[in-house]
C-alpha cells in the first residue's frame, strides 16, 4: 500500500489507457454492438505515433505537449501530494494550456472549442473544490493518504456532494450530455482539432489520465474500504455510460444552468449543513 | 404536345407581372424555373407552380427567348426563386437579372454545359 | 469586424453527409449572416441523359443521383415518360412501385431520423435506429436485388415479381420493424433531452414555409397541408390508404414525428399492399418514341420531385430536368439560419435531410 | 431518457446484434456479377446496345465472321440486369448473385478497359469492311448461281 499511489500516478496513462478501452466495449455493448477490442486505445497510439505530425505554430504543438504533462503531474500531485487542493489547481493550469493552444491557432473551431472549455471550467471547477472541502469536513485533511486512511464512509456524510460530481463527471470526461467542448457534430472536438500524430497523441494520452483523475476522486468518498471504493467506482462508471448513452448534448447555456443552480446549491448545503454540524453543534 | 400540365403563354415583358398577378402564395406552390434550348441559340422557359391540396394539373407559364435577353427575376414576388435561377444562369448561361453564377459549377469547368451548339 | 467570428461549415464537416458549404458570420455563437455554396457536386447527369443515353437508358442513370431516394428519382422519370408515350401501367404495376416507394421512404426516415439524432449527439440512438433501418434495407434488397440502387421500375411496369416466398419474408420483417417504430415513437414522445435539444429550435412557421415554398416534411411540419402523393396522380394512393401527416410547430421536433408519422401510413400502404396486390402482368411491352412534354410530381422521402421531360420523336431526350427536394428546401434553410444559435446548426441542417448530390446533380 | 437508460443497461447484458469479422451472404435473387455463357450466345449484341454505362463490349474478328469476343467491365456496371433482359437466348447472360470483388491497383482495370474499348471500336470498322466485302463475293456468287438454288439454301 505505500507505494500504490506513486505507482498508480507513474503508470496512469497505462491504467487510463485500460478504463478507456473497457469503457468502449461497455458503450459499444450499451448500444448492442460487439465493439472494438480492449486494448484498441494502445492499438491507436502506436498507430498515431507512425502518423506525419503537422504543426500549425511550435507554441500550439508545445500547448499540446504542456497539456499532457500538466495533466499528468495534476495526477501525480494530486494523489502524492499533501494537498488535493494543489491538485485541483494544478488540474485548472493543465486545462488553462489546452484552452491558450485552442486559442493560439486561427481555426474557428479551435477557438470555440477553447471558449467552450472555459465555461467547462467554470462548471466544473467548484463542485471539484466543493469535493475537496467536503472531504477535509469529514476526514480533517487534505492529504489523499490521510483521507485513504480514513476509517469512516465518507460519503455517508456528503451524498449531495457526491450526486453532484457523479453528474457534473460527464463535463469532465467530456461525455453526453455535458460534451459541449469538444462537440464532434458542431465543433469537430474543439480545441484539439488542430492537433496532429504526435502531438494529438498527448492530447489523446491526457484524456486517458483524467479517467483516473476522476475515478480517483470517486474512490476517495468511501475512506479505507477500498473494496467499496472499486464498487463504487465501476458503479459510476456504468452509471456515466448509460448516461452518456441516453442523452443527446445539452447545450452551455443549459449546462451552465444545470451546474450553477442545481448542482452547486445541492454540494454546497450538502457542506453547510455538514459544517453547522461539525463546528456549531 | 404538353401532355400533363397547362401552359400559359406569355411574354419577356409580361411575365413577371402575370406571375405577380397570378401567385398566392397561400394557394400555389412554386416549384422550379425549367429552360429547354431549342437550337438556334432560341430558349424557352416555363416557371411551374402547383396547387395545394387539390389533385391538379401543375402550371407552367412559358416564354420564348434567345440567349441574349435579359430574363426579368421574379426573386421580389417569389424569394426562393433565387436558387432556380442562379442554376439557370449557371447551366445554361442566361441573363438573369441578378442572378449570382458560379454556385453550381466551379470556375474552371465548361461554361453552360447544357447549351446545345 | 468587432465581435464577429467567421465559422465555415462545410463543404466537408463531420455532420454534413454530403458536401454543401455554409458560412455563418457569427457573434457570441449567434449567427448574424449566412452564405451558401451548394454545387460541389455537380456530375451533370442531366447534360448526359440529354445527350449519350437513350430514353430507356436514362431509367437507369437517373436513379444514381441519390442513392436514397433512388426509387423515386426512377419512377418519377419513368411516369413522366410513359405520360408522354401516353402509355398507363397495368395495375400491378403500380401497386408493387408503390410497395418498393414506400420501403424507401421508410429507410429514408429512418436514415434521416438518425442523422438528427447524431446531430443532437445521441449516440445511442443512432445506433438503434440504423439496426433497424437494416430491417428495411434487408426488405429492399430481398425484393429487388439491392440494397441502395433498386433499379425495380421499368417503362412499362417493373422488372420482377412479388414470389409468395418474398412475401413472406417481408411480412415476418416488416412486422418486427412495426414493433420497432412503436418504440421509437415512445421514446421520441417522453425522451426528456430531446425536447429540451429539439422543441422551439428552427422553427419554421406556416407563412415562412409558404413563402419560400418548403417542400416535404418541413413543410408538413408546419403545417402547410403539401404532399405530392395527394396532388398528383401517378399512383393509386387513395385505395391504399393514404394520410397526410401535418404538425404545427415547426420545429425540429415536429419534423421527426412527421417522418416518425409517415413511417407509419408507409407501413400501413404496405400492409395494405401486400394483403390486397391485385392479379395480372407486372410488365407490358412500351412502343413508340416520346414526342411531347410532360412532367411528374413525386413525393420523394424528402420531399417534392419534379421531373420535367421533353422528347422530340427520338431515342435521345431534348430535356431532362429534375427538381430535386432539397433545391427547394435550400432558401428556407438559409433564411431560418439568421439569428439561430450555432449550436443548432448541425440539428437543423440534418433536420432539412439535404441531399446535395440531389440538389446539384 | 430513462428508457433509454434502462434499454442501454438491458444490451449490456444481452447479445450484441454485430458480429465481428462475419460479412452477410447476398441472398438469392441479389443482383450480382453477370456471367456470359459463350455455348448459348448468338452474338446479336443487344447486350451492348442497352447497356447505360457501356460495360460491355465486343471486339469483332477481322475476317467478318459471327464469332465475337465478348468483354465486361464489372467495375463499371452498374448491374441494372438489362442486358439480361435483353437478352432474346436464355441462358446466354446470366445474372447471379455473387457480390463482385472490389478492383484493386494491381488489376489496373482502368487501362485495362480503355485498351479494349479502343480495339472494340476499331475492330468493329474492319469487321464492318470485312463483312460488306463478303457480302459482295456473296451476292456475286449468288448471281452466278440460279435464283432457284438461292432461294432453297436460304431456307
Amino acid at each position: 500500500m505505500a507505494w500504490m499511489l506513486e505507482t498508480i500516478a507513474i503508470l496512469s496513462p497505462i491504467i487510463g489507457g485500460f478504463i478507456y478501452g473497457f469503457e468502449r466495449v461497455v458503450k459499444a455493448r450499451m448500444q448492442n454492438r460487439q465493439g472494438p477490442p480492449l486494448l484498441q486505445p494502445f492499438y491507436d497510439f502506436i498507430k498515431l505515433v507512425e502518423k506525419r505530425a503537422i504543426q500549425v505554430h511550435s507554441f500550439h504543438s508545445m500547448m499540446g505537449l504542456a497539456f499532457f504533462f500538466a495533466t499528468w503531474f495534476t495526477l501525480a500531485a494530486f494523489l502524492c501530494g499533501p494537498n488535493i487542493l494543489v491538485g485541483l489547481f494544478l488540474h485548472i493550469l493543465a486545462l488553462a494550456f489546452l484552452i491558450i493552444g485552442g486559442f493560439s491557432v486561427l481555426s474557428p473551431y479551435s477557438v470555440m472549442g477553447s471558449l467552450r472549455e472555459i465555461i467547462h471550467l467554470m462548471c466544473v471547477e467548484p463542485i471539484l473544490i466543493l469535493v475537496a472541502v467536503g472531504l477535509f469536513l469529514v476526514t480533517g485533511s487534505w492529504s489523499v493518504r490521510d483521507i485513504l486512511s480514513y476509517s469512516g464512509l465518507p460519503i455517508l456524510y456528503l451524498p449531495l456532494v457526491f450526486i453532484a460530481f457523479v453528474l457534473i463527471i460527464p463535463a469532465i470526461l467530456k461525455k453526453s450530455p455535458f460534451d459541449i467542448s469538444e462537440a464532434h457534430q458542431e465543433i469537430i472536438g474543439g480545441p484539439e482539432i488542430e492537433y496532429s500524430g504526435f502531438f494529438y497523441e498527448a492530447i489523446y494520452t491526457a484524456k486517458w489520465i483524467e479517467y483516473v483523475f476522476v475515478f480517483a476522486i470517486v474512490f476517495l468518498f468511501t475512506g479505507v474500504h477500498w473494496w467499496l471504493g472499486l464498487a463504487l467506482s465501476l458503479l459510476v462508471f456504468l452509471f456515466i455510460n448509460a448516461l452518456d448513452n441516453s442523452t443527446c448534448r445539452a447545450n452551455f447555456h443549459q449546462m451552465i444552468k444545470f451546474a450553477w443552480f442545481v448542482l452547486l446549491p445541492l454540494a454546497a448545503l450538502n457542506i453547510f449543513v455538514l459544517a453547522l454540524w461539525r463546528y456549531v453543534i | 404536345m404538353y401532355k400533363n400540365f397547362e401552359v400559359i403563354e406569355s411574354s419577356l415583358e409580361k411575365i413577371k407581372e402575370d406571375i405577380k398577378n397570378f401567385y398566392d402564395p397561400s394557394k400555389y406552390h412554386f416549384i422550379t424555373i425549367n429552360a429547354i434550348d431549342l437550337g438556334n441559340g432560341k430558349v424557352n422557359i416555363k416557371w411551374f407552380f402547383a396547387k395545394y391540396e387539390v389533385m391538379d394539373k401543375p402550371i407552367a407559364f412559358s416564354v420564348d427567348a434567345t440567349y441574349e435577353d435579359t430574363i426579368p427575376s421574379i426573386v421580389d414576388i417569389i424569394p426562393s426563386a433565387w436558387l432556380s435561377e442562379a442554376e439557370l444562369a449557371d447551366l445554361f448561361g442566361l441573363n438573369i437579372e441578378g442572378a449570382k453564377k458560379g454556385l453550381f459549377l466551379e470556375p474552371d469547368s465548361p461554361p453552360a454545359p447544357l447549351r446545345r451548339s | 469586424m468587432e465581435n464577429k467570428m467567421i465559422v465555415p461549415f462545410g463543404s466537408q464537416h463531420i455532420t454534413l453527409l454530403e458536401p454543401v458549404r455554409f458560412i455563418f458570420e457569427t457573434e457570441n455563437e449567434k449567427i448574424v449572416n449566412v452564405d451558401v455554396d451548394v454545387g460541389y457536386v455537380h456530375r451533370g447527369i442531366e447534360k448526359a441523359c440529354q445527350t449519350k443515353l437513350n430514353y430507356k437508358q436514362v431509367a437507369y442513370i437517373i436513379p444514381r443521383i441519390c442513392g436514397l431516394c433512388a426509387m423515386s428519382h426512377a419512377l418519377a422519370y419513368i411516369t413522366a415518360v410513359e405520360k408522354i408515350l401516353e402509355f398507363d401501367p397495368p395495375k400491378k404495376a403500380k401497386y408493387l412501385r408503390v410497395l418498393v416507394h414506400e420501403l424507401d421512404r421508410i429507410h429514408s426516415h429512418l436514415f434521416a431520423m438518425a442523422h438528427v439524432a447524431e446531430a443532437a449527439g445521441y449516440e445511442n440512438l443512432v445506433m438503434h435506429l440504423f439496426r433497424d433501418r437494416e430491417l428495411a434495407m434487408e426488405c429492399l434488397e430481398i425484393l429487388t436485388g439491392n440494397r441502395v440502387q433498386y433499379d425495380y421500375g421499368c417503362i412499362g411496369g417493373v422488372n420482377r415479381d412479388l414470389t409468395p416466398e418474398v412475401e413472406k419474408i417481408l411480412r415476418k420483417k416488416l412486422k418486427k420493424l412495426e414493433d420497432r417504430i412503436h418504440w421509437f415513437k415512445d421514446l421520441y414522445m417522453n425522451d426528456y433531452t430531446l425536447s429540451l435539444r429539439w422543441k422551439g429550435i428552427g422553427v419554421i412557421s406556416k407563412e415562412m414555409a409558404e413563402k419560400y415554398n418548403a417542400a416535404g416534411p418541413v413543410a408538413r411540419a408546419s403545417g402547410v397541408r403539401t404532399d405530392a402523393r395527394a396532388e398528383f396522380d401517378a399512383l393509386p394512393y387513395r385505395d391504399l390508404g393514404f394520410e397526410m401527416i401535418v404538425y404545427k410547430d415547426g420545429d425540429i421536433y415536429s419534423r421527426n414525428l412527421v417522418r416518425l408519422d409517415e413511417i407509419f401510413v408507409s407501413l400501413r400502404i404496405i400492409w395494405n399492399i401486400l394483403d390486397g396486390l391485385p392479379e395480372g402482368n407486372y410488365k407490358e411491352e412500351v412502343k413508340g418514341l416520346p414526342k411531347g412534354e410532360s412532367v411528374c410530381r413525386w413525393e420523394a422521402p424528402r420531399g417534392e420531385l419534379f421531373m420535367h421531360v421533353r422528347g422530340d420523336g427520338k431515342q435521345i431526350l431534348t430535356r431532362v430536368r429534375v427538381k430535386t427536394p432539397t433545391f427547394s428546401n435550400i432558401p428556407v434553410l438559409r433564411e431560418l439560419f439568421v439569428g439561430a444559435n450555432y449550436a443548432d446548426v448541425p440539428a437543423i441542417i440534418t433536420s432539412f435531410d439535404p441531399c446535395m448530390s440531389c440538389t446539384a446533380r | 431518457m430513462l428508457k433509454m437508460f434502462i434499454e442501454s443497461l438491458k444490451n449490456l447484458f444481452s447479445e450484441p446484434a454485430t458480429l465481428p469479422g462475419i460479412g452477410t451472404e447476398a441472398p438469392k435473387g441479389y443482383r450480382g456479377l453477370i456471367v456470359f455463357n459463350k455455348e448459348k450466345c448468338i452474338f446479336c449484341t443487344k447486350c451492348e446496345l442497352v447497356c447505360p454505362v457501356d460495360a460491355i463490349k465486343f471486339i469483332y474478328p477481322e475476317d467478318g465472321s459471327r464469332n465475337l469476343e465478348f468483354n465486361y467491365n464489372p467495375f463499371l456496371c452498374i448491374y441494372c440486369g438489362e442486358c439480361v433482359r435483353a437478352c432474346p437466348k436464355d441462358g446466354a447472360l446470366i445474372q447471379t448473385n455473387i457480390v463482385p470483388e472490389p478492383g484493386t491497383q494491381e488489376d489496373n482495370p482502368n487501362e485495362k478497359w480503355f485498351e479494349i474499348e479502343r480495339r472494340a471500336q476499331e475492330s468493329k470498322k474492319k469487321w464492318q469492311i470485312a463483312l460488306a466485302k463478303k457480302r459482295q463475293e456473296a451476292l456475286k456468287k449468288a448471281k452466278k448461281q440460279p435464283p432457284s438454288d438461292k432461294k432453297g439454301s436460304k431456307k
